[in-house]
C-alpha cells in the first residue's frame, strides 16, 4: 500500500504562454538548448490576455501543482495593450488566491520576450524550483479528495 | 467527435535521439478519437506531408495533430498540406515537441512522459477544433520609412523605384543620418558627402517619395496592410514653400551660441540654421529653445532680412494622418555617453575625443576647417592613440555587452588618413581585437599596419591622465611583449560604442514591435527572416536591428525595401480566422468588451433575439472580424461567456489544461 | 596535477570569479599600479587560474606585491576581477602555513612591523562586514 | 410610509408610472420582498420600512422591457446598483422613476436575535418616521428594547453614505450608519498566515448549498447565461461535483463582479448559511483601492473601471507575494 508514498514528487506545473513572445521565447530557449524541468508544460495563447482566471483555477482544481502565465513585456505587447490588462486581472487574483490560503509561490505572471531565452529557461528553473519548495498542492488537493 | 490522425516527426535524430517517437504513437492510439497514428523521420518534407494527406482521406481524418517542432516553424506547412487533402486547415494543431521537449531535456523516459502529455494536449484541443474560413484585408499600397538617414533614403528609393509611393519622416531637419557627419568611409576611402548626396538629391526628386523632415511619428494604429499613422511636423517656423534657401537669414541671426549638432558641439550655431551645407530640404529651421525673438519676444532680425517673406514665428505644429500598408523602421545609432568612463579622461580633456567627433574634425565643414588639430590650444598633435572597445564588449552595467562591429574599421581608416596627411604624427591603436571580416576588410587595415606604419598595439588602456603642460598620459598595457606601457599622446581617440537611437524604444513601443534588452529592434527570424519585424508589416533597415555598416546597410535597407514591395504589390491579405465571435444568445450587451479591444471592433446593435422562443430586441456585440486580431482580451472581460475566440477557444484551452494535469 | 586541480576551484571559489569571462584585454595589467614589480602580471593570474598552474602563483612575488587597490577589479569589462583572484591565492598560501586563524578583535594585539602590509589590507577587506 | 404609498398612487393616476417597484409584507413581519403594484388597491400592501434591506435594482432590467414607466424606489446605497447598471447598458433609465427613499439603517433578524432573545414576534420601532436609534422586540418571553444599532446588517455599520447617486425625487429622511471600517475584516484576515486562511474560508465555505442565493439577489449577478449554467467552460452543473468547485465558483463570482460589485452587501444578507461572502468581494474593492487609486462602483457613471482600463506603471504581479512577506 505504502509503496507510492515514497515514490518521488512530480510536480504538474502549466504554463501559458502568449504566441508572440514568451512562446518564441521558450521556442529560443529550445533551440540553444537551456534546460528546464519536464514538469513544466506550456499551452500556447494568443496573448497573456486570453487567459481566463477560469483556466489558472480549473488547472488547480485537476491538480495542477503551479501555474505561471508569461507575457511579453509591458509595452511591448503584439496587441497593444493586452498584457496591461492580464496584469490587472492576474494581480487581483493572485492577491484573492493568497487570501483564500493558497501559497502565493504557486502562480506567477512573468515578462519574457522573444529574445529572452535565457530568461524563459531561468524563470522555469526558478519556478519549479518554488514549487518542489512548496511541494504537493495538497490545500487544494484535500479539498478534491474530501467527496 | 473528431476522427483524429496523430503523425510524428523524428526530426532526423532532433527529436527522435530523447523522444521515444515509437511510444508517442502507441500512446496516441489509445486516445479518444484517434484513428491513426504514425512516425516519419522528416514530417516537413514532400514524403512526409504526402502521408498525412493519404491518411485524411483514407482514413476520413476530421483532425491532425502533429508532434514536430514548434507551430512557429511548421504549422503553416502542414495546414496548407492538410488543405490540399481537402480538411480544413484550422483542424490541424502542432504539439511542440522538439523546441519543448527534446531539445531542453536529456532524460529519454522523462522526455517521451512530457511528449506523450502535449500529444494528448493537442488531440483533446483538436477534438473542439471547428473549421474556419480565412477572411481578407485590403493593402494600402502606400509605405512610411522612419528615418532619413542612408538606410532610409535607400528603402525609399528601392520602394518608389518599384512604383510604390513612400513617405520619409526625420526628426531633424534635413535628411542624410549618421553618414553625412562622416568625412571618409572604408575601405575605399570614398568621400561620404560624395556618395550621399546624390542619394538624397534622388529621394527628393522622386516622384513617390515625399519626405517630413523635423518631424515625428505619433501614434501608429491598424495592423498590416492597414495601417494609420499620425506625424507630428513640427513648426519649422519657416515657409517651406516660400524659402530660397539664400542662407541670410542664418549669416544675420545674431545669436550664433548654440551647440552645433551636427559637429557633435565641438562649435556654435546660429538659432536659425541648416544643420549642413548639402541639406534636404535646404530650408532653415528656427531652434525655439535658443532663438532670441521666442525666449524674450525682441529680436525678429530673421523675418526683416528674409527678402522671400518665408519667416512666420506664428507657425503651429502640424499633425499629419496617413495610411500605409508598410512600414520600415530606420533609426539608425548614437554613440553612447562617455560620462561614466571617466578613466578615460574624456569629460576631463578637450582632446579627448569620440570618433565621430575627429570624423568632424576632418572634415573640410567641420569645426577646424579640416585641419587636424588640438580642440584646447588649436596645436597639431604630433602623438595620437586610439583606444578601441570603449563600452563595446562590456560584460559590467556601464557599458553595451555586444561589438560595435564598426570600429575596427573607421579606427584603421582614421590612422590611415591622419598617418597620410600628416607623416609626421605617430599614431599609436590599442586593440583587444582587430575584427575585420568583410571584403577587402583585413587587407585594408593590413594597410594601415604594412604602409601607413600605424603602431598596434594589443591590450586595453587601464587610464588617460591628462597633465599640467596639456598632454595626456596613456597608461596601458601590451600583453605581447608583457610590458606596462605609459605613452605621452597629444590627442586620443575613444571608439565608443555605438547604441541604438534613444526614441527608437518609444516608436517600437508604437508599432508593438519587440526590441531586445539593448534596444535593437528585434527580427522575426534571426537566420532566415533578418529584415522583418515579427509584428507583420514593419520591416527593419540598417542599424535598428543591430550594429552594421554602410555596404551592409544599403544592403539590408534593400532587403527591407523588396520585403516591403512583396506586401504592397499584394491587392488583398488573408486574415487570420482566430477572431472573437459573441454569442448572440448569452451577451449582456454590457459593454465591457468594447472599452478593452484595442483594435475598435467590437459595436453593438440591437438585433431581434429569439432565445428559445423568447423574441425580443436585444443590445448585443458585434465583432468586426476584419478588424478583430484575435488577442481574446474581450473572452476575459466578459463575464457570461458569451464572448469567445475561434481557434482557442475556452473550451479548447481547458481541454488542454485538463489534458496537461490528468 | 590533482590538488592543483582542487586548488583552482579553491580559487574560483573563495574569489568567486569565473576566470572564462576574461577576454584577454589586458586592461588589468594597463592599469596595475604594482605591474613593473610583479613577476606574474595581473591578467596573466586569470590564465594560470583558467590553465590550473597554481603551483607557480603560490610561489609568485606579486601576491605580496599586489596593493589590493582593486583598480583592475573596478575596471575590468568583463567583470573577473583579477585583483580578488590574487586575494584568494594569497588567503591559499597563508591557509596552508599550518595556519591559526584569526578574528579581526585579535588583530590589533598582534600589529607588528614585520606582517606585511598587503596581507592587513586584504585581511581588513574580507573581515570589514 | 403612508407619504410614499400617497407619492405613488397620485404618479399611477395621473400616467406618469405604469407600475411601482416596492416591497410588501413577506410571510413574517420581518421579511418583506420585492414586488410590483400596478394598482391603488394592490398598493395597499406595499411596505417600506427597517427591514426593507432588499435592493430592487436588479428588478429594473426586467422592467425597462415592459410598456411604460416604472416608479423605483431606491435607497441610497440601491442607487449605486442602479448607476452600475445603467453604466452597462442593462436597465434604461428613461424607463424608470426614481424616488429616493431615505433610509435610517436597515435590520437583519439573525442579528436582532443574536442580542439574546428567542422567540420574537414581532420588531417596532423600524419605521422610517421613527427615530430609529431604539428597537422594541417583542418575544414570548415579553418585550425587550435593544439600541437599533445593535440590530443592523453589517452593510449598515459601513454605511456608503445618505446621498443618493441618481433620483428624480426624495421622500423620507436618509441617516449615515456608519459605525466600523470597511475593511476591518479583510484586513483581519488578511493579516492570518497563510494556512488560517485556509483554515477559515474552508470553514466558511464547506457551509455552502450552492443554493445560488447570492448569484440570484446580486445586481451585478445580472448575467442572462451565467457561466456557471452554460456549456462554454464545461462548467454547468448546479451541485458541487467536489468541493473545489465551491471555492470556483466563489473566486469566480467575486472576479466577475470585481470593479463592478458596489459592495450593496445583498449576498450576505441573502445567504441561508450566513456565509460572510462580501469578504470576498470587499476584498478585490480593497485591492483596487490600494493598487489602482480608489474607486466605486455606481457612482460615476462615466469613470473608468478598475479591469477594463490600466496604467503603465501599474504593479506587477509579484506585489502579492512581496505584501504577504511584509
Amino acid at each position: 500500500m505504502s509503496i507510492n508514498n515514497n515514490s518521488e514528487f512530480k510536480p504538474k506545473i502549466v504554463a501559458f504562454c502568449c504566441n508572440w513572445c514568451s512562446y518564441a521565447g521558450a521556442d529560443l530557449a529550445g533551440s540553444s538548448r537551456l534546460t528546464y524541468p519536464a514538469d513544466v508544460k506550456i499551452i500556447r495563447v494568443p496573448c497573456s490576455c486570453r487567459v481566463n482566471p477560469m483556466f489558472i483555477l480549473r488547472a488547480f482544481e485537476k491538480g495542477a501543482d503551479g501555474v505561471i502565465l508569461c507575457g511579453c513585456h509591458p509595452g511591448d505587447c503584439h496587441y497593444t495593450s493586452g498584457n496591461f490588462y492580464a496584469r490587472r486581472r492576474m494581480t487581483l487574483l493572485f492577491s484573492m488566491l493568497d487570501y483564500i490560503g493558497v501559497e502565493n509561490g504557486r502562480t506567477r505572471v512573468e515578462w519574457v520576450s522573444a529574445a529572452e531565452g535565457v530568461k524563459f529557461s531561468a524563470t522555469m528553473n526558478s519556478f519549479v524550483e518554488k514549487i518542489y519548495s512548496l511541494g504537493k498542492n495538497v490545500r487544494l488537493e484535500d479539498l478534491r479528495c474530501k467527496n | 467527435m473528431q476522427r483524429i490522425g496523430v503523425f510524428v516527426c523524428h526530426c532526423g535524430s532532433n527529436i527522435a535521439a530523447t523522444v521515444d517517437v515509437k511510444k508517442v504513437v502507441e500512446m496516441a492510439m489509445c486516445e479518444p478519437g484517434v484513428v491513426h497514428a504514425e512516425d516519419y523521420p522528416y514530417m516537413c518534407s514532400e514524403a512526409g506531408q504526402a502521408k498525412i494527406q493519404a491518411a485524411i482521406k483514407e482514413k476520413n481524418l476530421g483532425g491532425v495533430v502533429v508532434c514536430s517542432c514548434s507551430p512557429r516553424m511548421h504549422e503553416n506547412t502542414f495546414r496548407k498540406a492538410a488543405e490540399k487533402a481537402g480538411l480544413n486547415p484550422y483542424m490541424v494543431e502542432i504539439a511542440n515537441i522538439r523546441e519543448h521537449c527534446s531539445w531542453i531535456h536529456k532524460n529519454m523516459e522523462e522526455a517521451t512522459e512530457k511528449a506523450v502529455i502535449l500529444m494528448k494536449a493537442a488531440v483533446a484541443k483538436v477534438n473542439l477544433n471547428t473549421p474556419l474560413q480565412a477572411g481578407e484585408s485590403r493593402v494600402t499600397k502606400r509605405a512610411l520609412v522612419i528615418g532619413g538617414g542612408i538606410a532610409g533614403i535607400q528603402t525609399a528609393l528601392d520602394i518608389a523605384e518599384a512604383g510604390y509611393p513612400v513617405d520619409i519622416v526625420e526628426k531633424t531637419p534635413s535628411i542624410g543620418g549618421r553618414m553625412s557627419q562622416l568625412d571618409k568611409t572604408f575601405p575605399t576611402l570614398d568621400c561620404s558627402a560624395c556618395i550621399l548626396t546624390p542619394k538624397m538629391v534622388e529621394a527628393n526628386a522622386h516622384p513617390n517619395i515625399n519626405i517630413y523632415t523635423y518631424s515625428e511619428v505619433e501614434k501608429v494604429s491598424g495592423f498590416v496592410g492597414d495601417f494609420t499613422v499620425d506625424i507630428r511636423k513640427k513648426a519649422r517656423s519657416v515657409d517651406m514653400s516660400k524659402c530660397t534657401g539664400c542662407g541670410v537669414c542664418q549669416e544675420k541671426c545674431p545669436n550664433k551660441k548654440t551647440p552645433n549638432e551636427f559637429n557633435r558641439g565641438l562649435n556654435n550655431r546660429s538659432a536659425i540654421y541648416t544643420p549642413f551645407a548639402q541639406a534636404i530640404p535646404n530650408v532653415p529651421v528656427i531652434d525655439r529653445e535658443h532663438c532670441t525673438k521666442f525666449l524674450t519676444g525682441k529680436c525678429g532680425i530673421c523675418a526683416k532680412v528674409c527678402q522671400a517673406g518665408a519667416v512666420d514665428y506664428e507657425q503651429q505644429d502640424e499633425i499629419i494622418t496617413e495610411k500605409y500598408g508598410a512600414i520600415v523602421v530606420a533609426t539608425g545609432f548614437n554613440m553612447i555617453n562617455l560620462d561614466k568612463y571617466d578613466e578615460y579622461a574624456y569629460s576631463q580633456s578637450k582632446d579627448v575625443i569620440t570618433s565621430l567627433e575627429l570624423e568632424r574634425i576632418m572634415n573640410a565643414a567641420g569645426p577646424t576647417k579640416g585641419h587636424l588639430e588640438r580642440l584646447s590650444d588649436g596645436k597639431a598633435p604630433k602623438e595620437m592613440v586610439f583606444i578601441q572597445c570603449v563600452g563595446s564588449r562590456c560584460a559590467d552595467k556601464r557599458g553595451k555587452s555586444y561589438c560595435s562591429k564598426i570600429c575596427c574599421m573607421y579606427t584603421a581608416k582614421h590612422a590611415m588618413l591622419i598617418r597620410d596627411k600628416y607623416p609626421d604624427v605617430n599614431v599609436t591603436v590599442f586593440y583587444i581585437d582587430v575584427r575585420t571580416p568583410g571584403k577587402n576588410f583585413d587587407e585594408f587595415y593590413r594597410r594601415a599596419v604594412e604602409e601607413y606604419g600605424v603602431n598596434y598595439i594589443k591590450g586595453q588602456v587601464g587610464k588617460v591622465i591628462p597633465q599640467p603642460d596639456g598632454k595626456l598620459l596613456v597608461q596601458g598595457s601590451d600583453l605581447l611583449s608583457n610590458k606596462q606601457i605609459l605613452k605621452e599622446a597629444d590627442m586620443v581617440v575613444l571608439a565608443a560604442a555605438i547604441e541604438p537611437e534613444p526614441g527608437v524604444r518609444n516608436i517600437a513601443t508604437m508599432l508593438t514591435a519587440s526590441i531586445d534588452t539593448n534596444d535593437f529592434l528585434t527580427e522575426a527570424h534571426a537566420k532566415l527572416r533578418p529584415v522583418e519585424s515579427p509584428t507583420a508589416g514593419i520591416f527593419l533597415s540598417g542599424v535598428c536591428q543591430g550594429p552594421k555598416d554602410i555596404p551592409e546597410t544599403v544592403s539590408q535597407a534593400g532587403a527591407a525595401a523588396v520585403k516591403a514591395i512583396g506586401l504592397l504589390a499584394k491587392d488583398k491579405l488573408t486574415t487570420n480566422p482566430c477572431t472573437a465571435k459573441a454569442d448572440e444568445l448569452m451577451c449582456n450587451g454590457c459593454s465591457q468588451c468594447a472599452n478593452v479591444c484595442p483594435y475598435g471592433a467590437i459595436s453593438y446593435e440591437t438585433k431581434l433575439i429569439n432565445d428559445h422562443g423568447v423574441r425580443e430586441d436585444r443590445r448585443v456585440a458585434v465583432v468586426n472580424s476584419a478588424l478583430c486580431q484575435g488577442c481574446g482580451a474581450c473572452t476575459v472581460t466578459c463575464p457570461s461567456g458569451a464572448m469567445d475566440l475561434q481557434g482557442f477557444s475556452n473550451r479548447q484551452i481547458l481541454a488542454e489544461v485538463d489534458a496537461i494535469c490528468r | 596535477m590533482k590538488s592543483e586541480k582542487k586548488q583552482a576551484e579553491k580559487i574560483k571559489e573563495i574569489s568567486g570569479v569565473n576566470p572564462l569571462k576574461c577576454m584577454k584585454c589586458g586592461k588589468c595589467s594597463a592599469t596595475c599600479p604594482s605591474f613593473a614589480e610583479m613577476d606574474i602580471k595581473p591578467h596573466q593570474f586569470v590564465s594560470y587560474v583558467q590553465n590550473e598552474e597554481i603551483e607557480e602563483l603560490t610561489k609568485s612575488v606579486s601576491l605580496w606585491k599586489c596593493l589590493s587597490c582593486f583598480a583592475c577589479v573596478e575596471r575590468c569589462p568583463r567583470d573577473v576581477k583579477p585583483g580578488k583572484i590574487i586575494d584568494a591565492v594569497r588567503q591559499l598560501v597563508e591557509r596552508e602555513k599550518d595556519g591559526d586563524y584569526l578574528s579581526p578583535n585579535e588583530i590589533p594585539e598582534l600589529l607588528d612591523p614585520e606582517i606585511p602590509q598587503q596581507l592587513l589590507v586584504s585581511a581588513f577587506r574580507r573581515y570589514r562586514r | 410610509m403612508q407619504e410614499l404609498i400617497t407619492r405613488a398612487k397620485e404618479l399611477l393616476a395621473d400616467g406618469t408610472v405604469a407600475r411601482v417597484l416596492g416591497w410588501k409584507a413577506g410571510d413574517l413581519e420581518y421579511n418583506p420582498q420585492p414586488a410590483f403594484f400596478t394598482n391603488e388597491k394592490e398598493l395597499e400592501e406595499f411596505v417600506y420600512n427597517g427591514f426593507c434591506g432588499a435592493n430592487l435594482s436588479k428588478y429594473m432590467i426586467e422592467a425597462s422591457k415592459l410598456e411604460g414607466k416604472t416608479l423605483i424606489c431606491l435607497k441610497p446605497c440601491d442607487s449605486y446598483s442602479f448607476q452600475q447598471l445603467m453604466k452597462e447598458h442593462r436597465i434604461d433609465r428613461e424607463k424608470a422613476y426614481i424616488i429616493g427613499v431615505g433610509c435610517k439603517g436597515k435590520l437583519d433578524i439573525d442579528r436582532i436575535k443574536a442580542n439574546g432573545l428567542k422567540g420574537v414576534t414581532g420588531v417596532t420601532g423600524a419605521e422610517l418616521t421613527d427615530d430609529c436609534e431604539e428597537l422594541c422586540v417583542t418575544t414570548l418571553y415579553g418585550d425587550k428594547k435593544i439600541p437599533y444599532a445593535d440590530g443592523m446588517l453589517e452593510r449598515c455599520s459601513v454605511c456608503k453614505g445618505k446621498e443618493h447617486m441618481i433620483c428624480d425625487e426624495q421622500i423620507g429622511e436618509s441617516k449615515d450608519t456608519k459605525t466600523g471600517e470597511r475593511f476591518a475584516k479583510v484586513a483581519a484576515v488578511e493579516e492570518m498566515s497563510s494556512a488560517e486562511k485556509f483554515a477559515f474560508f474552508q470553514k466558511e465555505l464547506s457551509k455552502c448549498i450552492r443554493c445560488n442565493a447570492c448569484r440570484n439577489v446580486c445586481p451585478a449577478c445580472s448575467c442572462r447565461k451565467c457561466v456557471f449554467d452554460s456549456t462554454k467552460f464545461d462548467s454547468a452543473q448546479k451541485a458541487n461535483v467536489d468541493s473545489f468547485e465551491e471555492k470556483m465558483f466563489h473566486i469566480i463570482r467575486a472576479f466577475h463582479v470585481a470593479g463592478r460589485c458596489t459592495d450593496c452587501g445583498e449576498c450576505s444578507r441573502v445567504c441561508p448559511q450566513g456565509i460572510p461572502l462580501h469578504l470576498f468581494n470587499r476584498k478585490f474593492i480593497k485591492d483596487i483601492n490600494e493598487l489602482y487609486g480608489e474607486y466605486q462602483a455606481g457612482a460615476d457613471i462615466e469613470a473608468k473601471a478598475p479591469l477594463t482600463s490600466y496604467v503603465f506603471e501599474d504593479v506587477e504581479p509579484s506585489v502579492v507575494a512581496e505584501r504577504s512577506k511584509s
